[in-house]
């Protein structure tokens, strides 16, 4: 059992939290024009790291209120929390924040490929 | 804070553990005593403590020690302030004085961006008492209510058995009150009583 | 009755005034109270109590507690019975009911011991090579298979016993009372800390009851350990947990801990708790687990009587048993030295010391020496003789590499073979911890090395031997570990100890054994699940080279006691054929349970009624009372129907249809979630979560919404209404209430934050009765007059705030049902009320309560959805034909992108259709699955399903909902529902039933 | 004593040098088992492959399999990071059934329990496919209506199903309290007879056996580090045991999908998530089926062994470290307890967690990438284990022809851009 700590309530066993998945992604804006592959990019594909991840919780039988986390998904060590509206401010949480592919530059992001499937 | 405030014109009311016959049953040198505190009067406030004129307008119309710290409650003359989270309180009073307190909030914070719900019915309060009560509690609920940990005026939203609750501690003796949705009232009360399985048990009305 | 001729005079600490009768395998035993069976069993000289798992050989007591391999039995009968019970474990009661496993017809002639002879057809992993001819006669092969394993029996019925658990929270968590446990316990608690410490032991103490020959602070080590449990039970914060076993190490020190509170098996009438599962998070854990003895491997070494030589000596100390009147030991250290020494002092005669090493000097020795204990030094056990019992055992001396044998053979007489192979740390726990642990060359064993979490391994899990080391490690921990945990209280002094000195362990694995026999003689290494060196041998042969899959494939270490006297055995075995050292074998990684745990306590008091909380509304007295029918909706319980006196369903469901349009009916619509919505940007958040517009809803007003995800597919629907500016009350379907609130809080804090809204769920606070048909408003009339009622004054879609009977209420004017229609809100202490007031003036309206099934019926007839049964999350507005709800204009909302997407515009998707039946008597069953053509037989390929059907009384015939591929363009085709016995020919339509359909 | 092992066999045996049989085992057991041959070689990387599969579960010896077998590969390796077998092939659940609602999901399970149903004989190893049948629960008035729907949807694609009152249930299930006051009872359900188990170990080791008699490389503790990509396309494969050239490169990763992806550049729309299973001590046997509930959230069948396997949904948050939480646990044996009471006083012997990935449809991948000659077959979720065959076969066929077939093509990545999914949330309601 995670114990995991709301920044409000204090620590608490994770069947209290509802799990909220990555954290930091940004919704396309609708009023521009959007490719089908960049939307799905936006619903589906997931950081799915083995290691330090930034992600969303919501202490769900507390104070109801969502808040981010750095955890280490082989450890499941949480390392930082912070508030729903910031980035973190750890070395590791920024770290991890910066090296992620979204937040990185597009032409670094995907090898060019021949079947753009 | 109990109401006798029963019936408007021919309407009765009803708790939600009114079915579970509740008289008062079971021996008075009891070590566990569990009572339902019928038709209490609750609303939910929500503001934000970084405006000014939410804070200052609270103060004079609800309560001068507003507002809580978090895992808190306090009492003050006619109600009982419950922190819930970092923009939202559970206010306690006597259910005759809710609507004018209520009328009166929502006149004092008309400017603030803010939130008055009246959620008397929404659930009910049952309070354990007894030296057992830690242990009871302890039996389905995860959070750490040791007395130096979790002392008289320490309120928490947790999990009890498999419902949802606020839990407080109103007196050393221990005293507890837990706040439990209405339709989990009935399942918590019986969780109540199973686990208090191996003490001396009293139900009062 | 037998006597119990292997009792001590004197020694152990029972209760000898209360003799105690129980019975194994049929024949009843005497035994004193606070025996175990073993204890009582080897009193009356019983060994043989079970028959191993593949080659049913006599098997006997081979350890005490959690490491016992042999000595499984079934305890009791009928419904409280329970097997694998390790007969060191249970304590005696009278009347006690016991008997052995795996055997048929009995202990002493069992016709499993066949498999024994046969041992050289069935090798390790045998079965995956055979047992594929004739082919398909797998399931035949696997019947006899099935039967022949598994060991003990089921109970036949229902637990009579109670489980409960416990949550508690300490700073320091120690996990054994030996020594370092209740030193570590004193120093912690004297620190200041909150302690829990618990032991698998009845009595604290562990080593210090055995280990006689010690003292501390010139005290016996008995009382040592006596005084300092007095002192904890002194202190406020200490928690003392005696039958305690802990069985799980979780992340951030979460723990289980099963403690066995009532003494096993005790028959009583009232329901008692037999064990409770502590969950306990600490702040710092100290492991001081102690250290489990290795067997030897020598040929033969699984016969009854041949026991692990720490347990012989637990026998004598704490029952006063002996386990034999002529023991032999055979050691490869000191401490066997103890063992013969205590047998010596208590009057037994001892055979032999069989010591692998070559010169073995220390206390010990000399001590034994001076008591004229024979002793064969650098010599070793090569086989054994008796069958269900030791009778004797050969020695040989040993080459001084350990590899081959030299001198001449020796037969020793013996009733009884104590062994002891050296000792491995119980590092379980701190393997479960994610502990690293490195490999100790001088124990050679596994140690605790890097600790990933707050804990701390001492004393013999630390592979501490020494007594006085332990106490001292155990002081150092247990200050230490309050201190981290905030505490800054005085630690006490590290007392005096009196110890002998222990010299060096000599390994030999395995011991070699005799030539030239036509059947290899079996060298046990897991005893419960008949592993041998042999099969260790064929499985690397094999290939199966990594620990796991020689784990996997030989079975070593997946018996009952979790490989706890094999695993480091084996992989010692392991390392020497791969000649690489034991650290790059690896082991594997313990998991939790570290013992067999019950599952009723991991269950808990979360059965039967209290499995799942039933959630009932204010009214559901009433439906009670009017012997209404019941459906489970998630938690809920609502009234499905109200059968009068003979009524089948349907003849209900078919009056409560028609009563409510032609007169009366009247809902419990309590249950839908409703959400209270505040703030001055509520309309826009509104705005962004249905899809349709909500910018412009003036105060008393109302409007359907739809709910998306953002995929695009539908989520929830239910009426939003405008209570005054900035205010809203919304509704979702039942089963949503909890998910849209957490859902809607989802955008709102994290995608929207600067939207002012507040949300709360009201969704108890309201008790909502919802009547409807052509008389509801000559009924509210009646009730309430502050309101006009008129349909000028309050259309549809309409909200207005008033009494009714004498309770404010909030009324909405809206229909899921297509009749006029109130759905009135009051406070839920009123809903009976209400309820009660509503049917009784209604009576002469002949007002009609009905349930969840008419309210079905009736939505299908004007062609309603319900989400979950039109949906099922793979369905857009549009193939529900409910573009006219998604708004054209709007920049954004929920799901908008989701809508366009390549695969979601095209016209052959499934959509949502009418189906009325050829066949006007003819109902469709739910679910059933459409074919454009029917086949003589399947595969057939599928077009759509039905989601809703229902006879309709008001449409005179069967109705039905369907999703079908492209249905909107099939308007009256034919398709066809094949059942199983008969297919079903019906016509594609509009949905709204009611107003096409001639009545 | 102890003989020593020596150095890996030359070459891999032909299926006559190392045949299993009841004859095979009587001859050995002459020479007391001593002459029998390695099941495999465990070998080191050549320098280049025609196709390397990364991943040494059942489904990537399978696909090895079936490439060398069915599509004349010559020259393949299986790559792992640890031993074979050792990542959820060896941690489930073993449960085996084809009765999945959608079209799709019928096609490529049923594809796989046909293959399961000669599995034993067509590797030469017994894998104990026990057809003992997989029985579904019903507690709901609600569920009831979904089983229709399934059922229907499962008897119109010709695969067997078949309808179970409670009293029907009872007497394929004695042990089951079908006591309609339960919170929860027992209101129906529908068993799939051709369902059933297998053993878990002996799939990936007659796999491994078999690929190696036809000449597949099996490299075990060869973790790979990346991956060398040239304009799109694959041309290597980084790993701890050097640079390994390759024309094609299939992976096969569960529970690492999205790591290895990462790796080539690309992400996958999976979460990785602890899913929790136990065992009992071995008892008598007292349950012949498996069972399945959505419901109360449990499945369980019991072993050969005697052992009762249990299960239950997955932990809600990605996690790589091979263990969930408790409460997990906790629910799953109350809702053992409460359908079979007698299991109260039974004892979880061990626990494990494997690490399951998860598409947002619950349904899996098994897909060109896009780098070129790169393939993914991944995703399965809950359900790998009894894909097994019919995933490696259909995933050879896509390597081999660089196209994949009918039967793979629905479950491509391409649908997450377009959004058509199967979704089948309802069949892994409960993980199984």
């Amino acid at each position: 059992m995670l114990h995991i700590e709301c920044p409000w309530c204090g620590f608490r066993d994770d069947a209290e939290f509802h799990y909220g998945g990555e954290a930091h992604i940004t919704r396309p804006d609708p009023s521009k024009t959007l490719t089908d592959e960049k939307f799905s990019e936006y619903l589906f594909l997931k950081t799915n790291t083995k290691g330090l991840i930034l992600e969303r919780w919501c202490h769900r039988s507390g104070c109801r209120r969502w808040f981010n986390v750095l955890r280490n998904t082989i450890t499941n060590e949480i390392l930082e929390v912070y508030p729903v509206t910031e980035t973190p401010s750890s070395k590791q949480g920024k770290e991890t924040y910066d090296r992620n592919w979204r937040r990185i530059s597009p032409s670094k992001k995907t090898p060019k490929t021949d079947e753009a499937k | 804070m109990a109401s006798n405030d029963k019936t408007i014109g021919s309407a009765t009311k009803t708790s939600p553990l009114e079915t579970k016959l509740i008289f008062n049953k079971g021996p008075t040198d009891a070590e566990i005593t569990l009572k339902e505190n019928k038709h209490v009067g609750k609303m939910i406030l929500r503001g934000s403590l970084s405006e000014k004129k939410f804070i200052t307008s609270t103060k004079k119309h609800l309560s001068q020690q507003f507002p809580a710290s978090p895992n808190s409650f306090y009492d003050d003359t006619k109600v009982r302030v419950i922190w819930l989270g970092p923009d939202e309180w559970l206010i306690l009073t006597d259910v005759t004085e809710l609507d004018s307190l209520k009328d009166d909030l929502t006149r004092a914070l008309i400017k603030s961006h803010s939130a008055l719900v009246d959620v008397s019915d929404n659930s009910t309060i049952i309070e354990i008492k007894g030296r057992y009560s830690r242990e009871i509690l302890m039996k389905g609920c995860s959070l750490d209510i040791h007395p130096s940990v979790f002392q008289t005026g320490c309120s928490a939203q947790t999990d009890l058995g498999l419902a949802n609750i606020i839990l407080l501690k109103t007196a050393d003796d221990p005293v507890y009150q837990i706040i439990v949705r209405a339709s989990f009232a009935s399942y918590l009360w019986d969780w109540l009583v199973d686990a208090a399985h191996e003490f001396k048990i009293r139900t009062e009305n | 009755m037998s006597s119990q001729r292997f009792r001590l005079k004197e020694a152990g600490r029972l209760d000898r005034n209360a003799p105690l009768k129980f019975k194994f395998d049929g024949k009843i035993y005497e035994g004193f109270r606070g025996d175990t069976l073993s204890s009582a069993l080897l009193a009356n000289g019983v060994h043989l109590v079970g028959r191993s798992f593949k080659y049913h050989r006599p098997r006997g007591h081979l350890g005490v507690g959690a490491v016992e391999a042999n000595a499984l039995i079934q305890v009791g009968d009928g419904n409280s019975t329970e097997p694998n019970v390790r007969a060191s474990q249970v304590e005696i009661y009278d009347g006690l009911v016991a008997s052995s496993q795996n055997r048929w017809p009995s202990l002493l002639f069992d016709l499993g011991v066949v498999n024994d002879l046969l041992g050289g057809l069935i090798p390790a992993g045998f079965y995956y090579k055979t047992f594929m001819w004739p082919r398909k006669w797998w399931m035949k092969y696997e019947y006899f298979i099935r039967r022949a394993a598994g060991l003990g029996k089921a109970p036949t019925g229902r637990d009579p016993d109670r489980y409960e658990k416990m949550h508690a929270h300490c700073d320091v968590l120690i996990v054994g009372a030996g020594p370092a446990g209740l030193a570590a316990a004193l120093a912690a608690s004297k620190t200041g800390a909150r302690v829990i410490i618990a032991d698998d032991q009845q009595t604290f103490g562990g080593s210090l009851n055995t280990d006689t020959d010690c003292y501390i602070n010139d005290k016996t080590t008995v009382d040592w350990g006596k005084d300092v449990v007095a002192t904890l039970e002194g202190l406020p914060d200490v928690t003392m947990l005696p039958n305690t076993t802990v069985s799980g190490y979780y992340e951030q020190n979460y723990l289980t801990l099963l403690e066995t509170t009532k003494p096993h098996f005790f028959k009583s009438t009232i329901q008692q708790t037999r064990q409770r599962l502590w969950k306990v998070r600490a702040k710092q854990v100290i492991l001081a687990t102690g250290m489990i003895e290795r067997p030897l491997l020598f040929a033969n070494n699984d016969r009854p009587g041949i026991m692990l030589s720490s347990a012989i000596r637990e026998y004598i100390n704490k029952y006063g048993v002996t386990p034999g009147q002529n023991p032999l030991i055979f050691t490869n250290n000191d401490d066997a030295y103890r063992t013969a020494i205590t047998m010596r002092k208590n009057n037994i005669n001892v055979a032999a010391i069989v010591d692998i090493r070559e010169n073995p000097d220390s206390e010990l020795f000399r001590q034994a020496q001076e008591m004229q204990i024979p002793i064969h030094v650098g010599s070793a056990v090569v086989t054994t003789k008796g069958y269900n019992r030791i009778k004797s055992a050969t020695i040989i001396k040993l080459s001084s590499d350990g590899k081959t044998l030299t001198g001449e053979r020796k037969v020793l007489e013996c009733d009884c073979l104590a062994m002891s192979g050296g000792w491995n740390p119980a590092i379980h726990l701190f393997s479960q911890s994610g502990g690293r642990v490195k490999w100790n060359h001088e124990l050679a064993t596994f140690i605790p090395s890097e600790a990933t979490q707050n804990v701390l391994a001492i004393g013999g899990c630390n592979g501490t031997a020494d007594l006085a080391k332990s106490l001292k490690e155990g002081l150092q921990a247990g200050v230490s570990a309050a201190r981290l945990s905030g505490n800054k209280g005085h630690p006490p002094a590290i007392p005096s100890v009196q110890e002998p000195k222990q010299s060096e362990t000599r390994f030999v694995l395995p011991i070699p054994t005799q030539k030239n026999k036509l059947v290899d003689e079996k060298v046990f290494i897991d005893f419960q699940n008949d592993v041998t060196l042999a099969d260790i041998q064929l499985a690397s042969r094999e290939g199966y080279n990594s620990v796991e899959h020689l784990k996997r494939y030989t079975t070593v270490g997946m018996g009952t006691d979790q490989g706890k006297t094999s695993n480091v055995n084996a992989l010692m075995l392991l390392s020497q054929i791969l000649d690489c050292e034991p650290e790059q074998v690896g082991y594997t990684t313990f998991r939790p349970p570290y013992a067999p745990t019950t599952i009723g306590a991991y269950a808990g008091r979360n059965i039967g009624n209290l499995f799942s909380p039933v959630r009932t509304t204010a009214i559901n007295p009433w439906h009670k009372e009017a012997g209404a029918r019941f459906e489970h909706v998630g938690q809920w319980m609502r009234a499905w129907y109200y059968p009068k006196a003979n009524e089948t369903m349907r003849q209900a469901v078919d009056r409560e249809v028609k009563a409510a349009r032609t007169n009366i009916g009247i809902l419990d619509a309590s249950t839908l979630g409703k959400i209270d919505i505040q703030g001055p940007d509520a309309a826009e958040f509104l705005n962004r979560v249905y899809t349709n517009a909500w910018l412009k809803l003036p105060p008393g007003t109302s409007r359907y919404g739809l709910m998306l995800k953002e995929d695009g597919m539908v989520m929830d629907d239910g009426v939003t209404t405008c209570i005054k500016e900035n205010h809203y009350h919304m509704t979702t379907t039942t089963g949503g209430a909890a998910s849209v609130l957490e859902w809607l809080e989802e955008w709102l804090q994290t995608e929207w934050p600067n939207l002012k809204v507040y949300l709360t769920s009201v969704t108890e606070q309201w008790a909502v009765a919802a009547i409807c048909g052509p008389k509801s408003r000559e009924l509210l009339k009646e009730l309430c007059t502050d309101i006009d009622l008129s349909d000028k004054a309050f259309p549809f879609m309409g909200y207005r705030e008033g009494t009714v009977a004498g309770i404010k209420a909030r009324i909405f004017r809206i229909s899921f049902t297509g009749e006029l229609s109130f759905e009135i809100n009051v406070p839920r202490s009123y809903g009976l009320s209400l309820w009660e007031k509503l049917l009784d003036i209604g009576k002469k309206y002949e007002i009609c309560p009905y349930g969840t099934e008419a309210m079905h019926v009736l939505r299908a007839e004007k062609g309603f959805i319900i989400v979950g049964q039109e949906t099922d999350g793979t369905v857009t507005p549009v193939d529900l034909g409910m573009d006219w709800i998604i708004s054209k204009t709007k920049p954004d909302f929920i799901g908008k992108r989701a809508l366009s997407r390549r695969d979601i515009i095209k016209a052959d998707r499934k959509q949502l259709v009418g189906l009325l039946t050829n066949n006007a008597t003819d109902i469709l069953p739910e679910g059933s699955q459409i074919v454009e053509e029917v086949l003589p037989k399947p595969p057939m390929s599928m077009i759509g399903h039905v989601t809703s059907s229902y006879f309709s009384p008001n449409c005179g015939r069967p109705i039905a909902m369907a999703l079908i591929k492209s249905g909107r363009d099939r308007m009256g085709q034919t398709v066809h529902i094949p059942l199983k016995n008969k297919s079903i020919a019906a016509t594609i339509t509009d949905v709204n039933f009611l107003d096409n359909v001639s009545k | 004593m102890i003989e020593k092992r020596e150095k890996a066999q030359p070459r891999s045996l032909t299926l006559k040098e190392n045949n299993y049989s009841f004859f095979s085992l009587a001859k050995n057991a002459f020479s007391k088992h001593k002459n029998w041959p390695q099941a495999w070689r465990s070998t080191e990387p050549k320098p280049e492959y025609d196709v390397i599969v990364v991943g040494a579960g059942g489904h990537g010896l399978a696909t090895a399999y079936y490439l060398a077998k069915e599509h004349g590969s010559k020259n393949i390796a299986v790559i792992d990071k640890g031993w074979l077998g050792g990542g959820n092939t060896g941690r489930n659940t073993t449960i085996i059934r084809s009765n999945y609602m959608w079209d799709e999901s019928a096609g490529i399970y049923e594809h796989s329990l046909k293959l399961w149903e000669t599995l034993s004989h067509e590797l030469n190893f017994n894998t104990m496919f026990s057809q003992r049948g997989v029985l579904t629960l019903a507690h709901t008035e609600h569920e009831l209506k979904e089983m229709t729907r399934r059922v229907e949807a499962i008897r119109l694609n010709g695969i067997d199903s078949e309808v179970l009152n409670p009293r029907a249930i009872k007497q394929i299930v004695p042990i089951i309290d079908i006591n309609p006051q339960l919170r929860y009872p027992v209101m129906g359900g529908f068993i799939q007879r051709r369902g059933g188990t297998a053993r878990h170990d002996a799939v990936a080791w007659g796999y491994a056996r078999a690929a190696d008699q036809l000449g597949v490389d099996i490299i075990q503790n060869c973790e790979v580090t990346g991956f060398n990509i040239k304009k799109g396309t694959i041309t290597a494969v980084k790993t701890v045991k050097g640079e390994i050239k390759a024309n094609k490169v299939a992976c096969v990763v569960a529970g690492h999908a999205g790591v290895i992806a990462e790796m080539a550049g690309f992400r996958l729309p999976i979460d990785s998530r602890p899913l929790q299973a136990l065992v009992s001590e071995p008892i008598k046997p007292i349950l012949d089926t498996v069972i399945m509930s959505n419901s109360v959230h449990m499945y369980v069948s019991q072993s050969d062994k005697g052992e009762l396997v249990l299960g239950a949904g997955a932990d809600s948050y990605n996690s790589y470290s091979q263990r969930g939480s408790l409460n997990i646990i906790e629910g799953m044996l109350a809702a053992a307890v409460e359908l079979f009471p007698v299991f109260s006083r039974l004892r979880m012997l061990r626990s494990w967690g494997g690490i399951v990935d998860t598409c947002p449809d619950a349904s899996p991948i098994i897909s060109k990438t896009p780098v070129k000659n790169l393939y993914f077959n991944c995703g399965w979720g809950t359900g790998g284990f009894k894909a097994t065959p019919g995933s490696g076969h259909v995933f050879a066929d896509l390597v081999a022809k660089d196209e994949p077939n009918s039967l793979a093509a629905p479950f491509s990545l391409d649908r997450f851009v377009g959004g058509y999914l199967i979704d089948e949330h309802g069949a892994a309601g409960v993980a199984h």
